[in-house]
């Protein structure tokens, strides 16, 4: 009775959401979207006044910003404000893991015991996956990836170690600490650009020219405080997810 | 540009396909292990779609970590957990 | 064709949500709900002609058509925020476990869900 | 010239040290209340634009008078709250803080995304708090309603900016009032869905018995009171200022909020847990104000929203208060309580009073103007349905207050006079919060404009339905 009701106004639910969306007049059909008619056309401008300018990589110095990489530019020059709220809200629910699993000892025990060649192994790579990660999250404004999925490698390094040795540990208290100081650091970028310009998050620092290291002005230290973050975040998570009766 | 189409389509299609399969299986091992082949496919549509960075950041995180913490969340309730 | 998937995903993970009693399973199916919805924001942005919102040595200037690089920033928030709340659900997925002795909705008795 | 934004960096900063310095979280919590508290005094009206670019390409924060009113409200009431309960806090005060500065987020800011970001961050923070009552269901409940709910509205976000191309409120608001409103049904439709799980509004509201009824003397007033009237400022703002509803839409939706009111007052009518009574209430009157909003009568709706906070912030933490110190929120057992609490009896008398809208208090102001306001706005039947709701809400509260204030079935005030094996105490810092928050609804009530000329530039949301703050977005374009 329950499916069949369920059903029923999922059916319902989709001839709304299916005739609601395609009658509605300027929804581009799939592959047709018109970028030049929506505020991204300025993010790839890389100048929010609309003055055509030509941006040309390795050339133009000096712009809006100066990330190579435009998904980039928006989430930690144009959107940051966004960027903060998203590492805040993995803060918080680290913070509500942590709480609900205050009370749990010790740590969970697979039924495989690791063999020799995987424990050597993962001591082998766990190292290069943690100068991949730093890699990525150094290089977020020239190619795709950035904080997150950089800060996410160092977690997935760590988890690796986890399964590969059944008495690993982390110093918890360490990581919490590097989130504390990493989360208190972004804000207070943002309240130095508060100081220097009058709005906080502002791009404080030079753009220099697109496409070299050191070229987007505030992105990168940005990047490396949110991958340092998501790092110790995630192993928190992770930690407290291992935490458990010995059985 | 016809073979991207088609495996667009397929890409697509799996998608409903396993969905369906993971909300419906029996065996909740089975049903995340369905979900992390979705977030694969999911990865897969966003690189054809043009988006490298969402593409990186769901498989690092979407079908890596998550499935992780799902796996060690049934693990630590295993011997209930598996019956459903 | 993959935007009609996102959709198609989204109802699925609605309809996982009303029908089942399983935790894990609800959480399943609210993670395939998200993915859904990921996959119609990047659709919404997408141009067949259009190349990656990257300027590299080869794609080098402003000139050339971009697929919209919004909703891909979009995307990438909502993705953390879709780990940090299956987080959040699993942890108390476990401590009703340890409450309860089940993963059963139903047969803890609270109201259901939907 | 205090930047805004403040009141959300500043929270979050000390949410992040006081990971690092553990042992004086608290004190930074008390510290970040106090620091808000102060900041809202000082604030100028305007635009505040983060990170440099104008909008709607950079996010903005939005500083009119309805948003002023809900940051005085928010940052007011969470000081005096967290100062009343310090002792409950467990290890909740670097929630807390996230939560301040997610609540002003909410209220605050002039984006679209942004507000589902805020919406996020604020909804994770009460899915935490209400694990505090160890009840795991109810708050798994609660996160996967929430979760869903805010998904739909991102959902419905997504399908305005595919097809307006900005997700800035200004912007968005002057493009759709340009199109046929049978357009915009479904995305406002999603996001409405998506904000009336957190408004409470009828049939998205299962997350709110289990949640609340367990709710201890912190938990229970920032869910009812702050928490509760972040999420219908934001209500307000996105559906009196920004999205348009077709005449049609706007009526269903009317009638939902009515329903709503309705059957809030019914149930609360038929329990006899003073929580219990005090949350269908809570449901009530969140029916009501988004009622109100969806009339387009922002002002009184902003007046009743005040009212309900203040009064729902004294109920529940006296309400919270006897559940934490006796073991049991239930009336027969707690006959005659009051007799031997009087000043916090007076003020939960105050505050019943004052939510059902007797002259004297605050709440009187606000239920004549609401009605005199949806009068003339040629809407005949909702006044009837809003009065025949305080005829009930009158009822039960009333029974209530004889219930508490007069002595158990042997006619003796003793310790054994009511039936819990526990003594009611009532410390004294939550004394003093009750006496601040109840002088508050008498000084509204007594002399109206005071607190009328505080809270908003009086009248002029009145006749603004549309936002104030639209600047020239086509400069530059």
């Amino acid at each position: 009775m329950k499916r069949i009701f369920a059903l029923v106004l999922v059916a319902v639910v989709g001839i709304l959401l299916f005739s609601g969306i395609y009658s509605m007049e300027g929804f581009p059909r799939y592959g047709e979207a018109e970028v030049s008619e929506r505020v991204s056309m300025s993010y790839i401008d890389k100048n929010v006044t609309r003055e055509n300018q030509e941006v040309v990589f390795g050339v133009s110095e000096n712009l809006e910003t100066g990330s190579a990489n435009i998904v980039t530019s928006i989430i930690v020059n144009y959107r940051s404000f966004d960027t903060l709220g998203e590492v805040t809200v993995l803060f918080v629910s680290a913070l509500g893991v942590s709480l609900l699993f205050g009370s749990f000892e010790g740590r969970l025990r697979s039924r495989y015991k690791p063999n020799f060649i995987l424990r050597t192994g993962s001591k082998v790579v766990f190292p290069l996956i943690l100068v991949m990660g730093a890699y990525i999250f150094i290089h977020g404004h020239l190619s795709p990836g950035g904080g997150f999925p950089g800060g996410s490698m160092i977690a997935s390094a760590i988890l690796l170690m986890y399964l590969a040795d059944e008495d690993f540990r982390v110093r918890i208290d360490d990581f919490k600490k590097t989130e504390g100081i990493a989360g208190a650091m972004y804000v207070l970028l943002g309240l130095v650009g508060l100081m220097i310009s009058n709005y906080f998050l502002s791009n404080f620092l030079d753009t220099g020219t697109v496409g070299t290291l050191f070229s987007a002005g505030i992105i990168p230290v940005v990047y490396v405080l949110v991958g340092l973050k998501v790092g110790s975040e995630l192993t928190g998570i992770i930690t407290d997810f291992l935490k458990g009766e010995v059985e | 540009m016809n073979s991207l189409m088609v495996l667009e389509i397929m890409v697509a299609l799996l998608l409903i396909l396993l969905s369906l399969l993971a909300i419906f299986s029996k065996k909740l091992i089975t049903a995340i292990i369905y979900l992390s082949i979705v977030s694969m496919l999911a990865v897969l549509s966003f690189a054809l779609m043009k988006a490298p960075d969402v593409a990186i950041t769901e498989a690092v995180i979407g079908s890596g970590l998550v499935t992780a913490v799902f796996l060690f969340t049934l693990f630590s309730m295993r011997k209930e957990g598996e019956k459903e | 064709m993959i935007q009609y998937a996102g959709i198609m995903l989204i109802l699925i993970g609605i309809y996982g949500l009303l029908t089942q009693s399983n935790i894990i399973k609800i959480i399943v199916s609210l993670n395939i709900f998200e993915l859904g919805l990921n996959v119609f924001i990047i659709s919404v942005g997408f141009v067949r002609e259009g190349i990656a919102p990257i300027l590299t040595s080869v794609n080098n200037h402003n000139g050339l058509v971009f697929v919209d690089p919004l909703p891909q920033a979009l995307v990438l928030t909502a993705i953390v925020i879709g780990l940090g709340t299956t987080a959040l659900g699993l942890a108390f997925a476990r401590s009703i476990y340890r409450q309860h002795g089940t993963l059963n909705l139903d047969e803890i008795g609270g109201p259901s869900n939907g | 010239m205090v930047n805004p934004v403040l009141l959300i960096a500043l929270p979050l900063l000390l949410a992040f040290v006081s990971i690092v310095f553990k042992a004086y979280k608290n004190n930074l919590l008390v510290f970040g209340t106090l620091l808000n508290a102060g900041l809202v005094l000082t604030l100028n009206k305007g635009q505040y634009i983060i990170g440099g670019f104008q909008p709607p390409f950079g996010i903005n924060l939005v500083l009119d008078d309805f948003a002023l009113t809900g940051i005085l409200i928010i940052n007011g009431l969470f000081l005096v709250i967290t100062l009343m309960s310090l002792e409950k806090l467990e290890g909740f005060a670097s929630v807390l803080l996230v939560a301040l500065a997610g609540l002003n987020g909410l209220v605050l800011t002039g984006d679209l995304f942004n507000l589902f970001v805020f919406l996020e961050i604020t909804a994770i923070t009460a899915y935490i708090l209400s694990s505090a009552s160890k009840e795991y269901r109810y708050a798994f409940n609660y996160l996967v309603l929430g979760t869903l709910g805010s998904g739909l509205y991102l959902f419905g976000l997504i399908v305005l900016y595919a097809v307006f191309g900005t997700l800035n409120m200004a912007d968005l608001s002057v493009k759709m009032a340009a199109v046929d409103a049978s357009q915009l049904v479904l995305p406002s439709l999603l996001i409405f869905i998506g904000l009336a799980v957190e408004v409470k509004i009828l049939p998205f509201n299962g997350w709110v018995k289990g949640v609340y009824s367990g709710t201890n003397s912190l938990v229970g007033p920032l869910f009812a009171s702050v928490y509760a009237a972040g999420m219908l400022f934001v209500f307000g703002r996105i559906f009196a200022q920004v999205i348009p509803l077709g005449t049609y839409l706007r009526t269903s939706l009317v009638v939902l909020g009515a329903l709503t009111l309705l059957a809030g007052e019914v149930a609360a009518l038929s329990k006899t847990r003073i929580r219990e009574i005090l949350l269908y209430s809570s449901i009530g009157q969140s029916g009501l104000i988004a009622a109100l909003f969806l009339s387009g009568l922002v002002f009184v709706a902003v007046m009743q929203l005040v009212n309900n906070a203040l009064s729902k912030a004294i109920l529940f933490t006296v309400a919270g208060q006897m559940a934490d110190s006796t073991g049991t929120d239930e009336g027969e057992e707690l006959q005659g309580a009051f007799l031997e609490h009087k000043i916090a009896g007076v003020g939960f008398t105050i505050a019943a009073l004052s939510l059902i809208g007797l002259p004297l208090f605050y709440g009187f102001i606000s239920k004549m103007n609401l009605l005199f306001g949806i009068f003339y706005s040629d809407n005949y039947w909702l006044p009837v349905v809003i009065l025949l709701g305080t005829v009930i809400e009158g009822t039960y509260m009333v029974r209530l207050l004889v219930k508490l204030w007069t002595p158990g079935d042997e006619g003796i005030v003793s310790e054994k006079a009511f039936a819990t094996e526990r003594p009611l105490t009532i410390q004294s810092s939550k004394v003093m919060g009750i006496v601040v928050l109840s002088v508050v609804l008498l000084i509204g009530g007594l002399l109206p404009a005071v607190i009328q000329d505080n809270l908003t530039d009086s009248g002029s949301l009145l006749d603004e339905v549309t936002p104030a703050y639209l600047f020239d977005l086509k400069g530059g374009q």
